[in-house]
């Protein structure tokens, strides 16, 4: 299986991501759409770990060689966890406050 | 006072089978031996699977836990699990008083039921409205809801109770699949207006 | 000194002087009457004296005298003193063309449905009540049905065969 | 790729045992609510159901087949389809968690050794896990597309339940696995099969006491029984998450219950009580006496024994006491179990490196 | 075609679908079950490049806890289809089109990178097996391990202060 | 992003962070009928609403045109997990009224009645807390204890649950052998089971976290709310009816009247059980003394009142005088003062109040009941508040609302 | 508030000590009741086939009497009716004929008699109300039926059986059938 097609799949995946943040109000869903776009990367990172290990595989039998970029992907899934605890947290209590999980209600903010 | 004698031997057999069993013409039958033993079987599991969803409002309510209670067991006939959820049970268990109020109460419950559904009216008040011939009280349950057998007493006690279970049971076992997309049952159901 | 019927009617008339009349006993019990515009007075009088301390209203309901001309619709309290176990009853008249009567329900929070109930029933209007609509029949009914006039059974019953039920 | 490369007769091998798995799921779980109706009934001084059949041994199937002719009612302010998928979720989760458990250890037939796991993965317990958080899904879906408040209040409580105490179970999986070193269900049987009295002394519980007891309660909550059953609760939400299903759809909610109860014994017979394994009982010498297949029969049987008192005490614990309140719940389930959970894990970390060094 | 290339369009078109799907439905919910799919075809991925131990924490911390919470949430919201706040068409169309360029200019930019051709398949690796990771991440990659746990310490606190009520 | 300010917010969004919540009419935990509507927040009740009246039967109508000894049938029908204490406390009233005074033996088989009945009573009501607090076993363990109070009814008056129990006067008939013989029984074998439930239950944690601190009243809230029975000696009022004024001869029998401290669910649970304990004790008081009675004393069942007793039935087939008598009591042509009685009982749940109003008619001119279960309930909106929904289930059958009883 | 009576019995609330606290002790003390429950002899009556007899003044099924000679006793004097709360009864009175002798005991009987055995409420204030020895109740409970009109039990369904035309059936009714197949049964086995 090509790499390229990993490459693809996973910039697909991104893309809708973004166009998912780009069109949508709701901020559960952006989030969901921003956990989208990570995962998306995350599967980027684990094709590339096992392309560089097929590789080095060729060289060396017991090579070790990819393992930290999947190391990497469980950082990035950590990281998510947090984020998603406390960003729901924040929608939660914005819809609290203003009855709404509208982003653009997030302006008042400013004021 | 003795009594004269102890019994009644003379109780009314159950042997005309009512309006409620509005069965399917004999000409429009015409299934072979497979689907009549097909009913037979269903009608069997249908009969001894009976969820009761009791509607206990008052006394007969009272009786209907002795009737669930260890010394009667309503269980032994697989009818132990109450649902007090209309769309997972067969059969609506009417007990107590229905007042005016509740009546639509009672309709809306038995509108909620999935079919295959019977009803059982418990005591007099239920079936008749017993000695509360008052303003605010619904005169027998069949005022809104189609019943399929009617228990007296008030309350019956827990062995009235399982006998009129077991007549539903008769009825269940002896209903053919096709009883309830037949031209009778919707007649019934239309004439307590139901859809 | 246990608190007695005497006491209590002494005390009253003491205060209240003619407003409370038809003082009776039966089996026991101390019965008078007081005029619509002062049972809060009375009630707030028993409450909070400390020495009648009338402080638990057993119960509350109304009497349909259709003879009685402009007292047709009587309310009947009955208080509780527990620590000297005295009960006593009061009542209070009220005319069927305009059956308002004052709220108890600032005193007692048990008056609240005992108030619903009879209004309910014989349509005392309840002045001050926070919430009086139907208790116990559906809200749409239009009469009070423990009036005297209206008939116990339901009118509009179809099923109904009189020969049946030994009414024939 | 290694899993994918396989050829056909291991592909039919595995076929057959996953259709035998879920087959006898199926009808263990159909004999589980009868045996749950028998055991209440005789706990509480009465028969239970006998009429239908001797003994009302055919009841089960009466209730199947009454539920498989009942009307479907689909409410008309439900989301279809999400109705229509609770269910399903719920069944699929319970019945793929069966999986990874090692039923029994390998059978002879035809030449070939067919072992009794339908797969083998080395992260055997994690999958429990993934499927396990996953069946929540069912319940939530079910819950939330009834478009009933009772429902959804069940709903929530079910999810909230379910992860508080997921992490609690994780943990006092840890400390087990510190015990044993890896995560193949089927090495975890194997290594408690050593051990004195024909292997009894072998077994986990002796290892990790605190922990099987952790590990317990969780699965109580996890199956949503008594006292965790806040989720269908009759007394307060009247049958909660399933009570606008009926026909079919609510016989797999029902049956998904009992599969989880099923599958969930089974995990806990081969983490903590030898799987497979006969107590007082030398499997090596035995198969050498009276030959592999026979042995390997009386370790189904066995586990399968072991899984039956599981059932049992979770029939009984759900016939004596009362259910928590919400709030007690999560108490319990964050302020004592996860503190308890990680003390279990610490001493057992502490103690293993201890020893091993 | 071999059945890890079935598999691997199945799971990809699997992936593309469902991602668009949750994009695109108007009630929440929906879009949970389907970003869920997505996970399980990232997931299905991961098995397919033998990493299980990622293919299983994916699915256990995305499916099983992130994607509950999600759930979790809206279902405390009760939150469907009509509640959705809806955004202008117009700006609609421009996210779509300016994401839709997004995608074109990656795919042209990459599309000649000199990894082309290197594929993924070859002997069997063990990197993604829990004992070759744990060694690793144990090892080589404690204090991170250690800092993210602090980090989960801290978002837990913060979501609990955040979500006291006063 | 200039166009904020006229973005709509979804109608009906803004100020309403609670969900409603229609608990009943058919909902288990209301095992009569009642509805509560509750706003929750989340699990935690802001706001209840109680609706009654849905088996609201119009007993003080139809008593209005009843004949005295046909409202006994009623009285059946307001607790009817007691039955036998209305029965009794109506006799009493009428008894009141026309100024009759029952022997001894009488008072004391009424006593040994009542006490039966408040036993199943509470039996229910601890039981029925058991079964909503998720242990649905105990309440089966008790219930056949139950059944065997039901067969010692079913002895003496011939049915069981609405039992139509006694005359103006007594008794329909003597106590049988058999309906001793369970008693006996009864008293032996109640305490295991009873014992049996408290195990289960008081002690156990969770059972105890789920009811101590709960659905809490205070005294003074609770007297303002006209709380009586073992609701208000949860708060620690200790209010008998049965002491205060002791009616059927209670004044000869040794009782202690429990109270708890803070009125919560657990209170109420175990005043309840210690109340069964209590009246086990004056069932086996009377008991002994009506053993101990002698001769003709012995057999005594009712008062000798021909104008209100009917004669033996064969006194009427073979004496003119009875024959009359006997037509004037069925017929209700007997003579009733003009009256005002209030006579009060201590029934299941509380004072059970017969305000009775006659004009010298066949059948009264106004007969009110003091419901204790009616007028302690409006008291359940205000106990709810801020508890969380399973705490309303338990409160609810804490408190032991029977419909019957409230909505009459 | 101050104690109102000197029989009081405070219930003082006592904290769960430390056993109580851990859940477990009790849990498994619960369990050991409910453990015990299954070797108990199970209460039930498992009624079609067992039952339970009642007692002698159980208030069932309505019975009309005969006399020694077979004759109705009823005389219509409608005091049952009167004395019904359910209103139940109906009947209809009518004069005794010549040559009716052996049927009628008085010189009115009940033409009709009809009993609504889904109003009635079993109270047993017909069977007090009777000056005439006629109507009693039985211990036969009511039984079930489907259709309302079914339960409108008239004079056939409520007469006792003849003693001197339907002997065995009297003696059915009285019960004494059963109880001579016992006798026979044991006599057999003896």
């Amino acid at each position: 299986m090509p790499v390229n097609y990993y490459i693809f799949l996973s910039l697909i995946l991104f893309s809708i991501g973004i166009a998912g943040v780009l069109t949508r109000r709701n901020a559960i869903i952006v989030f969901m759409c921003i956990e989208l776009m990570l995962n998306a990367v995350n599967l980027l990172l684990v094709a590339f770990s096992k392309m560089h290990h097929v590789a080095a595989l060729a060289i060396d039998p017991a090579s070790t060689v990819g393992t930290e970029a999947q190391l990497f992907v469980f950082f990035i899934m950590v990281v998510a966890a947090a984020e998603v605890t406390v960003g729901l947290a924040i929608i939660v209590m914005m819809y609290r406050n203003i009855h709404s999980v509208d982003i653009n209600f997030l302006n008042r903010l400013k004021h | 006072m003795a009594r004269p004698v102890r019994f009644n031997i003379n109780t009314k057999s159950t042997a005309d089978w009512g309006i409620n069993q509005a069965s399917m013409p004999e000409g429009h039958m015409g299934e072979g031996f497979f689907a009549t033993s097909f009913d037979k079987v269903v009608g069997l599991a249908r009969k001894n699977s009976i969820w009761p969803l009791p509607f206990a409002t008052s006394c007969c309510g009272i009786e209907f836990m002795a009737t669930m209670a260890s010394t009667y067991d309503l269980g032994r006939f697989g009818a132990e699990r109450l649902g007090f959820t209309p769309r997972q049970c067969d059969l609506l268990m009417v007990m107590g008083t229905i007042a005016k109020k509740m009546g639509p109460v009672v309709r809306q419950v038995y509108l909620q039921m999935a079919e295959p559904r019977w009803v059982i009216a418990v005591g007099a008040c239920a079936s008749s409205g017993g000695i509360f011939d008052s303003y605010s009280v619904l005169q027998g349950i069949d005022q809104v809801v189609p019943v399929d057998v009617y228990v007296p007493g008030c309350p019956p006690r827990p062995e009235a109770i399982i006998d009129g279970v077991l007549r539903i049971q008769d009825l269940i076992h002896n209903e053919p699949l096709r009883r309830r997309n037949g031209p009778q049952y919707k007649a019934l159901m239309d004439s307590y207006g139901i859809e | 000194m246990p608190l007695t019927n005497e006491i209590v009617q002494s005390r009253l008339t003491e205060k209240f002087g003619d407003i409370l009349t038809g003082w009776e006993e039966p089996y026991g019990m101390l019965t008078f009457a007081a005029a619509r515009e002062h049972n809060l007075k009375v009630l707030n009088f028993l409450y909070d004296e400390d020495d009648l301390a009338f402080r638990f209203l057993t119960d509350l309901t109304a009497v349909h005298y259709p003879d009685r001309a402009g007292e047709e619709l009587c309310v009947v309290y009955h208080l509780h003193n527990l620590v000297a176990n005295l009960r006593i009853r009061l009542k209070v008249y009220a005319p069927v063309s305009q059956p308002d009567v004052y709220t108890a329900t600032g005193l007692f929070s048990a008056a609240n449905w005992m108030e619903r109930e009879t209004y309910d029933f014989y349509g005392v209007n309840f002045v001050g009540h926070p919430n009086l609509k139907r208790v116990l029949n559906v809200d749409e009914m239009d009469y009070f049905p423990m009036r005297k006039e209206f008939p116990l059974e339901d009118q509009t019953r179809i099923d109904k065969d009189d020969e049946m039920f030994g009414r024939g | 790729m290694q899993l994918l490369s396989t050829d056909i007769s291991l592909i039919l091998e595995k076929f057959s045992i996953i259709v035998i798995v879920v087959l006898a799921l199926l009808g263990i779980a159909l004999y589980t609510t009868f045996a749950e109706r028998k055991v209440a009934g005789i706990m509480q001084d009465r028969y239970g159901p006998n009429r239908a059949g001797p003994f009302g041994l055919l009841q089960p199937l009466a209730d199947g087949i009454k539920l498989f002719f009942k009307e479907e009612l689909i409410p008309l302010a439900s989301n279809r389809i999400l109705f229509i998928l609770g269910p399903f979720i719920a069944m699929f989760t319970a019945l793929i968690t069966g999986a990874v458990v090692p039923w029994g250890s390998q059978l002879e037939i035809f030449d070939r050794t067919v072992s009794l796991t339908i797969a083998k993965p080395d992260i055997g317990i994690l999958y429990v896990f993934a499927v396990v958080s996953i069946g929540v899904f069912g319940m939530m879906i079910g819950g939330w597309a009834s478009n009933n408040k009772f429902s959804l209040l069940a709903a929530i409580r079910g999810a909230s339940q379910v992860i508080s105490y997921e992490l609690a179970m994780g943990l006092s999986i840890i400390a087990l696995l510190f015990v044993t070193g890896t995560m193949n269900l089927g090495e975890i049987v194997t290594q408690q099969m050593a051990g004195g009295l024909g292997g009894l002394l072998g077994w986990n519980i002796f290892m990790q006491p605190l922990g099987f007891l952790i590990f317990l309660v969780c699965v109580f909550a996890e199956c949503n029984r008594t006292p965790f059953d806040l989720p269908e609760a009759e007394s307060e939400l009247n049958m909660g998450y399933h009570q606008e299903y009926s026909s079919l759809k609510l016989g797999f909610f029902l049956f998904s219950e009992y599969i989880n109860m099923i599958v969930s014994s089974a995990v806990m017979a081969t983490l903590f009580f030898g799987g497979y394994d006969i107590p007082f009982v030398d499997e090596t010498a035995l198969s050498a006496a009276w030959g592999n297949n026979i042995v390997a029969i009386l370790g189904i049987l066995m586990l399968l024994s072991k899984i039956v008192f599981f059932l049992f005490l979770f029939m009984w614990v759900r016939w004596t006491i009362p259910r928590f309140r919400y709030d007690q719940l999560m108490d319990l389930g964050w302020r004592k179990m996860i503190p308890l959970a990680l003390a279990n894990m610490l001493i057992t970390g502490v103690v293993t490196l201890w020893l091993n060094s | 075609m071999s059945i890890t290339q079935i598999l691997f369009w199945f799971l990809s078109a699997l992936s593309i679908l469902s991602a668009l799907m949750m994009v695109t439905s108007r009630n929440p919910v929906h879009s949970v079950l389907w970003l869920i799919l997505v996970f399980f075809a990232i997931s299905g991925h991961y098995i397919l490049m033998n990493a299980q131990f990622l293919a299983i924490v994916n699915m256990i911390v995305y499916a099983g806890a992130i994607m509950v919470l999600f759930l979790f949430v809206i279902m405390l919201m009760n939150m469907n289809a009509e509640t959705e706040p809806q955004k202008n068409k117009w700006l609609k169309m421009a996210g779509a089109i300016g994401s839709g360029t997004l995608l074109l200019v990656l795919v042209a930019a990459l599309r000649d990178s000199e990894l082309r051709g290197r594929t993924l398949e070859g002997p069997e690796g063990t990197i993604g097996l829990v004992k070759q990771l744990g060694a690793v991440l144990f090892t080589d990659y404690v204090v991170p391990f250690e800092i993210s746990s602090v980090l989960f310490l801290s978002a837990m606190v913060g979501a609990v202060l955040i979500g006291k009520k006063d | 992003m200039s166009d904020h300010n006229h973005i709509k917010l979804p109608e009906g969004s803004i100020g309403k962070t609670t969900t409603t919540l229609n608990l009943g009419p058919t909902h288990p935990a209301t095992h009569g009928v009642f509805q509560n509507i509750l706003e929750l927040d989340g699990e935690r009740i802001v706001k209840a609403e109680a609706t009654v009246g849905y088996i609201h039967r119009a007993f003080e109508k139809i008593a209005e045109r009843r004949p005295l000894y046909q409202i006994t049938t009623l009285t059946d029908r307001l607790n009817y997990c007691s039955s036998p204490i209305n029965n009794m406390g109506w006799h009493l009233t009428v008894e009141k009224m026309l100024g009759i005074k029952t022997p001894k033996r009488v008072d004391y088989l009424r006593v040994i009645v009542m006490e039966l009945a408040r036993i199943t009573d509470h039996l229910i009501c601890t039981s029925i807390v058991g079964v909503d607090a998720g242990a649905f076993t105990g309440f089966l363990y008790v219930m056949q204890y139950r059944e065997l109070v039901y067969e010692i009814y079913e002895e003496i008056c011939g049915a069981r649950l609405t039992t139509n129990m006694g005359r103006v006067g007594g008794f329909e008939r003597n106590f049988s052998a058999a309906a001793w013989e369970k008693l006996e029984r009864f008293l032996k074998e109640y305490p295991k089971a009873q014992k049996e439930l408290e195990a289960l239950l008081v002690r156990n944690r969770i059972f105890y976290e789920r009811t101590r601190g709960t659905g809490a009243i205070s005294a003074e809230r609770a007297l303002n709310y006209g709380f009586t029975g073992p609701n208000l000696r949860a708060t620690g009022v200790d209010y008998d009816v049965r002491v205060h004024e002791p009616y059927s001869s209670y004044e000869d029998f040794e009782f202690q009247i429990p109270v708890g401290t803070t009125g919560d669910n657990h209170d109420r649970f175990i005043v309840r059980t210690e109340e069964i304990w209590q009246s086990l004790s004056i069932i086996e008081q009377a008991y002994r003394k009506i053993q101990s009675f002698k001769g003709a004393e012995a057999e005594v069942y009712h008062a000798d009142v021909p104008e209100y007793y009917l004669p033996a039935k064969e006194d009427v087939y073979t004496k003119m005088e009875a024959l009359i008598w006997h037509f004037k009591i069925v017929m209700g042509e007997t003579d009733i003062p003009p009256a005002e009685v209030y006579q009060a009982v201590e029934g299941g749940n509380g004072e059970l109040g017969y305000y009775l109003i006659s004009d010298g008619g066949r059948s009264p001119y106004r007969l009110h009941f003091r419901r204790p279960c009616f007028i302690y309930y409006q008291a359940y909106e205000e106990i709810v508040k801020g508890s969380m929904l399973s705490d309303a289930v338990i409160t609810m059958s804490s408190l032991n609302l029977i419909a019957g009883e409230m909505d009459a | 508030m101050q104690p109102l009576t000197n029989r009081v019995k405070v219930l003082e609330p006592k904290p769960l000590n430390l056993m109580e606290r851990l859940y477990l002790p009790n849990i498994l003390k619960g369990m050991m009741i409910t453990f015990r429950h299954i070797f108990q002899k199970k209460a039930t009556i498992q009624y079609p086939e067992q039952k339970r007899p009642f007692s002698s003044v159980f208030r069932g099924l309505h019975v009309l009497n005969r006399d020694e000679e077979g004759r109705e006793r009823c005389t219509a004097c409608g005091l049952c009716a009167v004395a019904c709360p359910a209103e139940a009864i109906t009947m209809e009175a009518a004069e005794r004929k010549k040559g009716e002798e052996h049927l009628y005991r008085e010189e009115k009987y009940a033409a009709r008699y009809e009993i609504n055995m889904l109003r009635c409420i079993f109270c047993g204030l017909c069977e007090e109300a009777c000056p005439k020895d006629a109507i009693y109740l039985s211990e036969t409970f009511a039984p079930a039926n489907f259709t309302r009109k079914s339960f409108i039990y008239g004079k056939p369904d409520l007469l006792i059986p003849d003693p001197k035309e339907a002997p065995d059936d009297f003696a059915r009714a009285k019960g004494q059938i059963e109880e001579r197949k016992e006798n026979t049964r044991k006599n057999l086995t003896a």
